[in-house]
């Protein structure tokens, strides 16, 4: 995998931890490619303290323990000087104690459920705050349709349940009752939605306008919009908002039934703005794919990419724990015109988008924060997590307990 | 509310009022603003005021913000929405006038009013649904002279239902006429109703109230029976799909003993032959897109048989009588193609649309079924009974079945088994890729698609009993139903895990499967 | 006519056949003989194609069979009866009698009536399954199926083992009967020495995979044979 | 009932039907102690389905088969009724084709049949003469290290034969034991028989006339699932209904 | 008694296998710890880890060849006994987290904190003990296996029907673990393990510890199941893989044998489930996936099965090839990987070991006992 042109004396190694094959490669192989880009853009202008970058890539193959494998491999093996990568968080979760022991980096670009905070990673997807919770207050307010009833929908897993958990009670404490919330989760790659939709239908025929928030993950998306569309869920009568559902997942659906779905993202390819274009310019052209399209994490991937840049040289060298320290506070253009920051938690801050689904399988951003929304690595909204706060800057802790005063207790 | 009189006299001739203001609205790229100006524009009573409103809704009403101009798209050209006249400038920042939901919902509750008196009784339907739906008061004079007038009864009826809708919600109702409108609604019966019934304001008369209650518990207790049919339906179509799935399994594992780890990839290439036959018609011939899934079939199972054949002279004849290294050898079969798939068309989803006779839906009673699913159920039917009568009818079902029961003695009696075996493999594979055009229209066409669908189909195979067609047949039918039966009360998770259950505790009742085969050979 | 000659035929290391010939001619019954494990089986094998040979050469209607496949030389003419009977299990009595219509012209695809005369439990059982019938029932099945074939060169592996004596009677008269007709060569492997006897028009025995005895019913002294299969 | 108390083995009205063919219709058999029996008759008669009802095989549709007088063999495993004490040749030879003879021969012989047991089993010098012997009897010694599979036809007739004997049961069943022997073979077998039957019960099912003749036991001849006829060789021989049905002309 | 089983054991191959692993359990962690960094020996901790796991693969893959290879039984599911021993083992380490976890709950894992579980479920009682969880990682996939086997045995389920209820009996287990309301951490399992026994689990010592009882874990299942297919145990066991209802016929309960070596195998696995965790520091509900158990079944088929000595060789080789692959083509390592198994089954049809020591029988003594010519 290391392209063997350049020797590692005058290179500094980045590791990419992405499955390209099996379940997760649907995904996860456009942020291998996003990553080559980036890199290669960066030595175009002439690499970082003047020495090249070169892309380490292996497979972990969507194999939770070969991940760890494979980081393990990355830093001690390959030396690598930072790792993006993952996606799962169950594959965050297995590489995490290999990059706390061998103090390295990663960046996760992942929207994920929070609840984590570790000195080790780099979190530039969303965290619950920075897009369930806009989507759900969106779906509140007048533009969104005034929902008051809502189903949430979801892989049985932990990233559906604990988001679920979080607008679960963010709902109730709005005033929606017990009764209007409807709560399904379905197996990984389910594929037969009948019933559900059906539910569905019936539970949004009680003359309240109802909404769905999906937080369906992965395969089992296609075959679930594609039900909602031959049970003929139109966006006007039932709305679904998604938070996994991105500009890569539409290019393999017929979208014209699933008009006016909706999303929440932190980007979209359709943004407006020179700097997006420009990008979408020359991936397209890297990819030598002019139909090829871009999502959230990838920009995830490239706000992480330009702060790691940033931080190596603030440090002046590429060494992790130097690097580490130097990072919080690194700001970084993010594609949608905003300069996003990395915080002290370790997360960084983002504008919340609410997009339709168009005819043509971009998004129609029909909503968005009026700033810059910062990561919140702990809920407010569970019980077990209010009172966590996490700073590495002065507190140097991921887990601080405001109420007991001490960090991790 | 305000469109009301637009709708309620639309052939009047209304004064014709500026819409100059309104027009300028819609140039501010906001939704509001456009909101305001299609209630402005709809009180105008200006002429041209259902077609704006209908090029919003067909979304082909652009607007230049430097011009402050509105235009209407009509085939390529341009018109000016005010005045109608075509112009021949494009303005340099022409932009389509942008709709969100709300927006949708609006323009779509005003043309159902525009439309309640639309020649076309099916339009006049869906306006009369429309309506049901937004309950709104300011409708019912537009309703009321539209009943009168109506005289198809099917558009009679809804119109009637849409008016009782409107009455029970309306504030000065009598309560004689909504207990009249509970009657109606009741015996219309439906979700619908039930939403109604049980959806009334809160200040409602007590009398009325227990009238509403009663009748919602008739709709519920006839929903109820619906339901069940409706879990049938869904178990069959569920059925189908693992019968489709499992029947070119069935070949080649239950006839030919072959554990076929590489039977998912078949499909896959199936579903990738689907979408390389629709992105030739979309470049080349769109107007055959209906005609899109007709031409893959063929092409389909050819595709996946030659694959099959060439595998099974490559690979697999080098294992008949070592059944167990068959899952071995193509487990790695598998795994090559799906990266070679990956490879040539990349790991993500690529879509594959549904010809029009195979969307939406119809009602019979309370019950709605999917054409898709519908079509699905009887092609699987049909597969299925065709390859009964190749299996059972022809001197080559014969042949295949004597080759794979004893081999040499077949070769002995002049059977020309490698060839035999080939085409035997062949045709496992190429139904297999039948099942993959199919599996195109409701899953992901992705590398992962035969992943998905190759431990089902195992256990369909497996529990219907190994080398019986029917026991395939039965076997995916009755899983579906169970599936579909449990699903409401368990879960989908739970549901899954208990039809597995059932799997392993039905196995231990007929250790051969639902039809086992029998006889001395077997038992031995 | 079907001339062996000096084969060789090993399982492996394993040496079953040395340097064999034998030989059939239409209108005669060719009967090779041999204690258990001699190679009767083997050279049977060899002739229909089932078991390589290394060395020597199988010569029918004066063409090489060589390493011909089975199914070629049942298009060619040879039918086999094999040892343990073979019929397939699943398939309906009339299917596995079918399952010769493979090197048939369309034309000829029928059952011949001969067959069901002489097998008559046959009819009665056409439509059960081949494996569900009793082991003689099945070994008649093996030799009406290998007829349906209409074949020039008939070889039967001990066609009489398991059956009743009745029945081997018919099958000696059938056999009686296909040679008469002239057409038809016949090798029969047999250990029922009596049976043998009365049918065979040359032997050939073996012993630890050679011939020991081979000739014309005239050149053979049938009790020599005899001596030599008690040992 | 005496007739059942008494006798090693009794069978009753036993009827068997597989998807409505009836195998065995009404069949009833007596087997004292000691004795040795032939059974004869047509291809299907229902010879070996009967022998498939003694050892559990076949679950008889109706009847009673009785062990020593008081077992009821039809509601029990083939298991319980091997160790019963009831073995049995099967008219196809099968036997465990991936191990040796010798070891074919170790499985069969008598023994402790419990899991620990042949977990911790070790041959016993008793147990390694039997084998010797067993082993001359069958006449596969220099074949004895050899796998089943390799063996001819006939060969594994004979290394069924000796896995019988290695179980030492009270009551063989012998189905076709010469079916693809020699002449002079099939002389052997029936001595062989013969003396077992010297301290066993024997049932051999035969098409091979000279051979029942030379066990020169009473025969019992079936048809069409039920006895057609029972006596001595000569009785059965000369019965016309048997020469009808079976001997042929 | 016992030890003149044992000894049965020490076939030629098995020996052999048992020295050669017997050096390197010690010799790797040797070269680990007490060699520089920069000596050419040495063996780097991620190696030792990584090869502990494939020390770990073998174990379950000697246990799968035990039943599948003597017994006929393929076992589809295997993967869930390792999983479950993994799991008993997976709670032990969560429960040594202790106030350690972000939460610093004192009794609750993380997981379970932010759920708002309040207190402990009763399936992770006795956990925090190692003695118990000792136990439970052989019970609990032993018991398993025993009832499983017990009701699926004695219905005389075989063949593909068992190898697919199997199947169905992982997945049932894949799906549920995969639910939060199991209070086994769903789908991203137990994780962030701590410490073992009180030793960091992290440290190189400790590792290497691992190693060495990984690899000697495998040493010993190889002699236990070699006595036990060398006994004469093992030859009602391949009697039943090639004649099952013959077996019978001669007074064999098929069931109880057929159970027994089951849950002697889930055992096995569940210990090698149990050594696997501390080692790559994840369990989840993915190691129920039937993927895995059929991955498992290829391990042993490569290696050759029905050696037990493959399946060691098998399993090592597949999963080293998985590494390297992945690493040095990622793009084009299921090409790879898929032809190996491809070339495997066409040209070593015996897998590995099997090919091999057909090979050495050949060469020795001329298997031409068939009928030898007499003397004279
Ligand atoms: N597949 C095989 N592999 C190895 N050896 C074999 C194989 N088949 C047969 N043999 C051996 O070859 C020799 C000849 O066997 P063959 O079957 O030809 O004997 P046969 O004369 O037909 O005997 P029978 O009368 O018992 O049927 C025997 O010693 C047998 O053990
Ligand atoms: N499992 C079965 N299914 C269907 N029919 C069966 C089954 N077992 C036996 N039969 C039938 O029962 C009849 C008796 O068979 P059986 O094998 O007992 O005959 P047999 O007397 O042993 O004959 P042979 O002398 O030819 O061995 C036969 O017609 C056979 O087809
Ligand atoms: C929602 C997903 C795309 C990612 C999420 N972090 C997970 O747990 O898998
Ligand atoms: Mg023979
Ligand atoms: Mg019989």
């Amino acid at each position: 995998a290391t392209s063997a042109a350049l020797s590692a004396q005058e290179t500094i190694k980045v590791g990419i931890l992405h499955s390209l094959s099996g379940t997760m490669a649907i995904s996860e192989t456009t942020l291998k490619d996003t990553m080559l880009f980036l890199i290669d853009e960066q030595n175009k202008k002439g690499g970082v303290l003047g020495k090249k970058l070169e892309a380490v890539v292996v497979d972990p193959a969507s194999n939770w323990p070969l991940f760890a494998e494979k980081a393990r491999e990355l830093i001690t093996k390959d030396k690598v000087s930072a790792v993006f990568g993952c996606w799962t968080s169950v594959s965050r979760k297995s590489v995490l104690p290999v990059f706390k022991e061998l103090n390295s980096i990663l960046f996760y670009p992942v929207q994920y459920e929070g609840e984590e905070s570790e000195r080790n990673v780099f979190y530039t997807g969303a965290a619950p705050n920075q897009q369930a919770i806009p989507a759900v207050d969106y779906l509140m307010s007048k533009d969104g349709g005034e929902v008051k009833r809502w189903v949430l929908a979801g892989t049985d897993y932990v990233y559906p349940r604990t988001t679920n958990k979080i607008l679960e009670a963010y709902l109730k404490s709005k005033g929606v009752a017990e009764a209007d919330i409807m709560i399904n989760y379905t197996p990984f790659g389910h594929s037969d939605w009948q019933t559900i939709v059906s539910d569905i239908k019936k539970f949004g025929s009680a003359g309240k306008k109802t909404a769905v928030v999906s937080t369906i993950n992965g395969d089992a998306n296609v075959p679930f919009y594609k039900e909602l569309g031959n049970q003929g869920i139109k966006a006007t009568d039932i709305p679904v908002v998604a938070f996994s559902v991105g500009e890569e997942e539409l290019a393999g659906i017929d979208t014209k039934p699933l008009l006016g779905h909706l999303a929440a993202w932190n980007y979209f390819q359709s943004v407006k703005n020179p700097a997006n274009e420009a990008f979408i310019a020359k991936w397209k052209e890297f990819t030598k794919n002019p139909k090829r399209v871009t999502n959230d994490p990838m920009e995830a991937h490239v706000i992480g990419f330009a702060m790691w840049v940033k931080a190596v040289e603030k440090a002046g060298t590429a060494d992790p724990d130097k690097v580490i320290d130097a990072l919080p506070g690194i700001e970084a253009p993010n594609l949608t015109g905003g300069v996003s920051k990395m915080l002290p938690n370790h997360h960084i801050t983002k504008p919340v988008l609410i997009g339709e689904i168009k005819a043509d399988g971009q998004f129609d951003v029909v909503w968005q924060t009026k700033g810059l929304v910062p990561g919140d690595a702990w809920t407010d909204f569970l019980p077990g997590s209010k009172d966590l706060e996490a700073d590495w800057v002065t507190l140097k802790c991921g887990n601080y307990n405001t109420v007991t005063k001490k960090c991790g207790a | 509310m305000v469109l009301a009189a637009l709708a309620w006299l639309p052939s009047a001739a209304v004064a014709q009022a500026p819409i100059d203001a309104a027009l300028e609205k819609l140039t501010t790229d906001s939704y509001s603003d456009t909101i305001d100006a299609i209630q402005a524009i709809a009180v105008s009573g200006h002429p041209r005021a259902a077609v704006i409103i209908q090029a919003l809704q067909g979304g082909q009403l652009a607007f230049s913000a430097a011009e402050k101009k509105v235009y209407v798209r009509v085939g390529n050209g341009l018109q000016e929405a005010g005045s109608g006249a075509a112009t021949a400038a494009v303005p340099a920042d022409l932009a389509d006038v942008r709709a969100n939901n709300r927006v949708r919902g609006i323009v779509s509750a005003a043309m159902g009013t525009l439309t309640l008196l639309n020649p076309d009784p099916a339009r006049r339907l869906e306006a009369a649904a429309s309506v049901l739906k937004s309950r709104d008061v300011a409708s019912l004079p537009a309703l009321e002279q539209a009943l009168g007038r109506e005289t198809d009864p099917a558009v009679k009826a809804a119109f009637a239902a849409a008016r009782a809708a409107i009455v029970l919600n309306k504030a000065d109702a009598s309560d004689n006429e909504r207990v009249a409108a509970i009657d109606l609604i009741r015996k219309r019966g439906g979700q619908d109703a039930l939403g109604l019934l049980r959806g009334l304001p809160a200040d409602t008369p007590k009398r009325v109230k227990d009238a509403a209650e009663a009748g919602a518990k008739v709709v519920e207790t006839q929903l109820a029976l619906w339901s069940g049919a409706q879990n049938v339906w869904y178990g069959l179509s569920l059925g189908s799909v693992l019968l489709l799935a499992a029947i070119g399994l069935a070949i080649t594992f239950g006839v030919m003993g072959i554990i076929n780890m590489a039977h998912g990839e078949m499909v896959m290439i199936g579903a990738y032959t689907t979408f390389v036959v629709q992105e030739v018609i979309r470049a080349h011939a769109p107007g055959l897109f209906d005609w899109s899934l007709t031409i893959a079939i063929p092409l389909a199972f050819l595709t996946s048989g030659l694959v099959g054949v060439i595998l099974e002279r490559t690979v697999i004849r080098w294992l008949y009588g070592r059944p167990l290294e068959t899952l071995l050898a193509t487990w790695g079969i598998s795994l090559i193609l799906m990266q070679a798939v990956r490879t040539q068309f990349g790991a993500n989803n690529r879509e594959v649309g549904a010809p029009s006779f195979m969307s939406g839906s119809f009602d019979i009673g309370h019950m709605s079924i999917t054409w898709g699913r519908l079509w699905i159920i009887v092609f699987a039917l049909a597969v299925f009974a065709a390859l009964i009568l190749v299996l059972k009818r022809t001197p080559l079902g014969l042949q295949m079945r004597a080759v794979t029961q004893n081999r040499s003695m077949a070769s002995a009696m002049g059977i020309r088994t490698p060839f035999v075996d080939a085409l035997t493999f062949g045709l496992g594979c190429g139904i297999a890729g039948i099942a993959g055009v199919a599996l195109s229209q409701i899953d992901n066409v992705s590398p992962n698609l035969g992943q998905s669908y190759i431990i089902d189909s195992f256990m369909v195979v497996v529990f219907g009993g190994v080398g019986n067609l029917w026991g395939t047949l039965v076997g995916a039918m009755t899983l579906g139903v169970i599936n579909k039966f449990l699903e409401p009360y368990a879960g989908a998770v739970l549901g899954k895990i208990l039809v597995l259950v059932f799997i392993i505790l039905f196995i231990q009742k007929r250790p051969r499967g639902l039809f086992a085969l029998k006889g001395r050979s077997v038992e031995a | 006519m079907l001339t062996v000659s000096n084969i060789d035929l090993f399982y492996g290391a394993a040496q079953a056949l040395r340097s064999v010939s034998v030989s059939a001619k239409a209108g005669e019954i060719s009967c090779v003989l041999g204690r258990n494990g001699v190679g009767k089986t083997s050279l049977l094998r060899a002739i229909t194609g089932h078991q390589p040979i290394t060395k020597g050469s199988i010569v029918w209607e004066g063409q090489d069979l060589g390493r011909m496949p089975p199914y070629e030389r049942a298009r060619r003419g040879i039918a086999f009866v094999p040892q343990g009977r073979e019929i397939f299990p699943l398939l309906t009595v009339r299917e596995n009698l079918e399952t010769g219509y493979a090197c048939l012209p369309r034309a000829e695809r029928y059952v011949p009536d001969e067959i069901y005369d002489l097998f008559p439990v046959l009819k009665d059982m056409l439509w059960r399954r081949g494996g569900d019938l009793s082991g003689g029932q099945q070994q008649q099945l093996a030799i009406g199926r290998a007829l349906v074939t209409r074949p020039r060169l008939l070889v039967l592996d001990e066609p009489t083992e398991g059956i009743q004596p009745s029945i081997i009677k018919d099958i000696g008269r059938a056999l009686e009967y296909l040679r008469s007709k002239g057409t038809m060569a016949i090798l029969l492997v047999e250990q029922y020495f009596d049976f043998a006897k009365e049918l065979a028009d040359s032997y050939a025995v073996l012993d630890r995979g050679e011939v020991v005895i081979a000739g014309s019913k005239a050149e053979v002294d049938p009790e020599q044979v005899r001596a030599k299969i008690a040992v | 009932m005496d007739l059942a108390k008494n006798s090693l083995l009794y069978l009753d009205g036993v009827a068997v039907s597989f998807d409505g063919y009836k195998a065995l219709r009404g069949l009833s058999m007596v087997i004292e102690p000691g004795e040795m029996r032939a059974i004869i008759g047509p291809n299907g008669a229902g010879k070996t389905t009967m022998m498939d009802v003694i050892t559990g095989k076949t679950r008889p549709d109706e009847g009673e088969v009785l062990f020593a007088g008081s077992t009821d063999l039809t509601q029990m495993d083939e298991a319980a009724i091997a160790s019963l004490g009831i073995g049995r040749k099967f008219q196809k030879p099968t036997v465990f084709e991936s191990q040796t003879v010798r070891d074919n021969l170790v499985l069969a012989l008598q023994g402790d049949r419990g899991t620990f047991a042949t977990l911790f089993h070790r041959l016993t010098g008793r147990e390694a003469t039997r084998l010797d012997e067993l082993l001359e009897t069958i006449k596969l010694q220099d074949r004895q290290n050899e796998l089943a599979k390799n063996l001819s036809h006939g060969q594994k007739q004979w290394l069924e034969i000796g896995m019988l004997l290695a179980q030492e049961p009270k009551l063989l069943l012998v189905d076709e034991p010469v079916a693809g022997m020699t002449d002079a073979e099939t002389m052997e077998t029936a001595h062989l028989l013969r003396k077992i039957n010297e301290t066993k019960s024997v049932v051999v099912v035969e098409h091979d006339m000279h051979f029942v003749r030379e066990l020169g036991v009473k025969v019992t001849v079936l048809h069409e699932g039920a006895v057609l006829s029972e006596g001595s060789i000569d009785h059965v021989a000369n019965d016309p209904r048997v020469i009808e049905v079976y001997l042929g002309r | 008694m016992i030890t003149s089983f044992l000894l049965k054991g020490f076939d030629r191959r098995v020996t052999f296998a048992v020295l050669i692993l017997a050096v390197i359990a010690v010799a790797v962690p040797c070269f680990n710890l007490y060699l520089p960094q920069n000596h050419p020996l040495h063996v780097p901790t991620y190696l030792v880890q990584l090869w502990g796991k494939y020390a770990a693969y073998a174990m379950l893959a000697v246990a799968l060849d035990l039943v599948w290879g003597y017994c006929g039984i393929l076992s589809l599911g295997h993967g869930a006994f390792f999983a479950l021993g993994g799991y008993a083992m997976g709670m032990y380490l969560m429960r040594q987290i202790g106030t350690r976890g972000v939460y610093a709950h004192p009794i609750l894992p993380d997981f379970m904190v932010f759920l708002n579980w309040k207190e402990l479920p009763v399936t992770w009682y006795g956990f925090d003990w190692f003695g118990y969880a000792a136990f439970m990682v052989m019970f609990v996939p032993g018991l398993l296996a025993f009832v499983f086997g017990w009701f699926a045995f004695r219905s005389r389920v075989t063949g593909v029907y068992l190898s697919i209820i199997t199947q169905a009996m992982t997945y049932a287990l894949l799906l549920a673990f995969f639910r939060n309301d199991m209070g086994f951490g769903g789908n991203n399992g137990l994780t962030d393990f701590k410490d073992i026994l009180g030793y960091n689990i992290q440290a190189d010592t400790t590792r290497a510890g691992l190693f060495f009882l990984t690899v000697l874990a495998v040493i010993v299942s190889l002699i236990l199941a070699s006595a036990i297919v060398n006994s004469k145990l093992g030859k009602v066991l391949l009697a039943i893989r090639d004649a099952e209802s013959r077996t019978r016929f001669i007074g064999y309960r098929v069931e109880n044998f057929k159970v027994f070596v089951f849950t002697v195998s889930a055992c096995m696995a569940g210990i090698a489930g149990a050594l696997y965790v501390p080692q790559v520091g994840i369990i989840n509900p993915s190691e129920f996936s039937p993927a895995n158990s059929i991955e498992a079944v290829i391990w042993v088929a490569v290696g050759g099965r029905g050696t037990l000595v493959g399946a060691v060789v098998g399993a090592v080789a597949v999963n080293w090839g998985k590494t390297w692959f992945t690493g040095a083509f990622p793009a084009y390592w299921l090409f790879a990987l898929g032809a190996l198994f491809v070339l495997v089954t066409l040209f070593l049809p015996k897998g590995i070991i099997g090919t091999l020591s057909s090979l050495m029988a050949r060469r020795p003594a001329p298997a031409g006992t068939l009928n030898p010519k007499p003397a004279e």
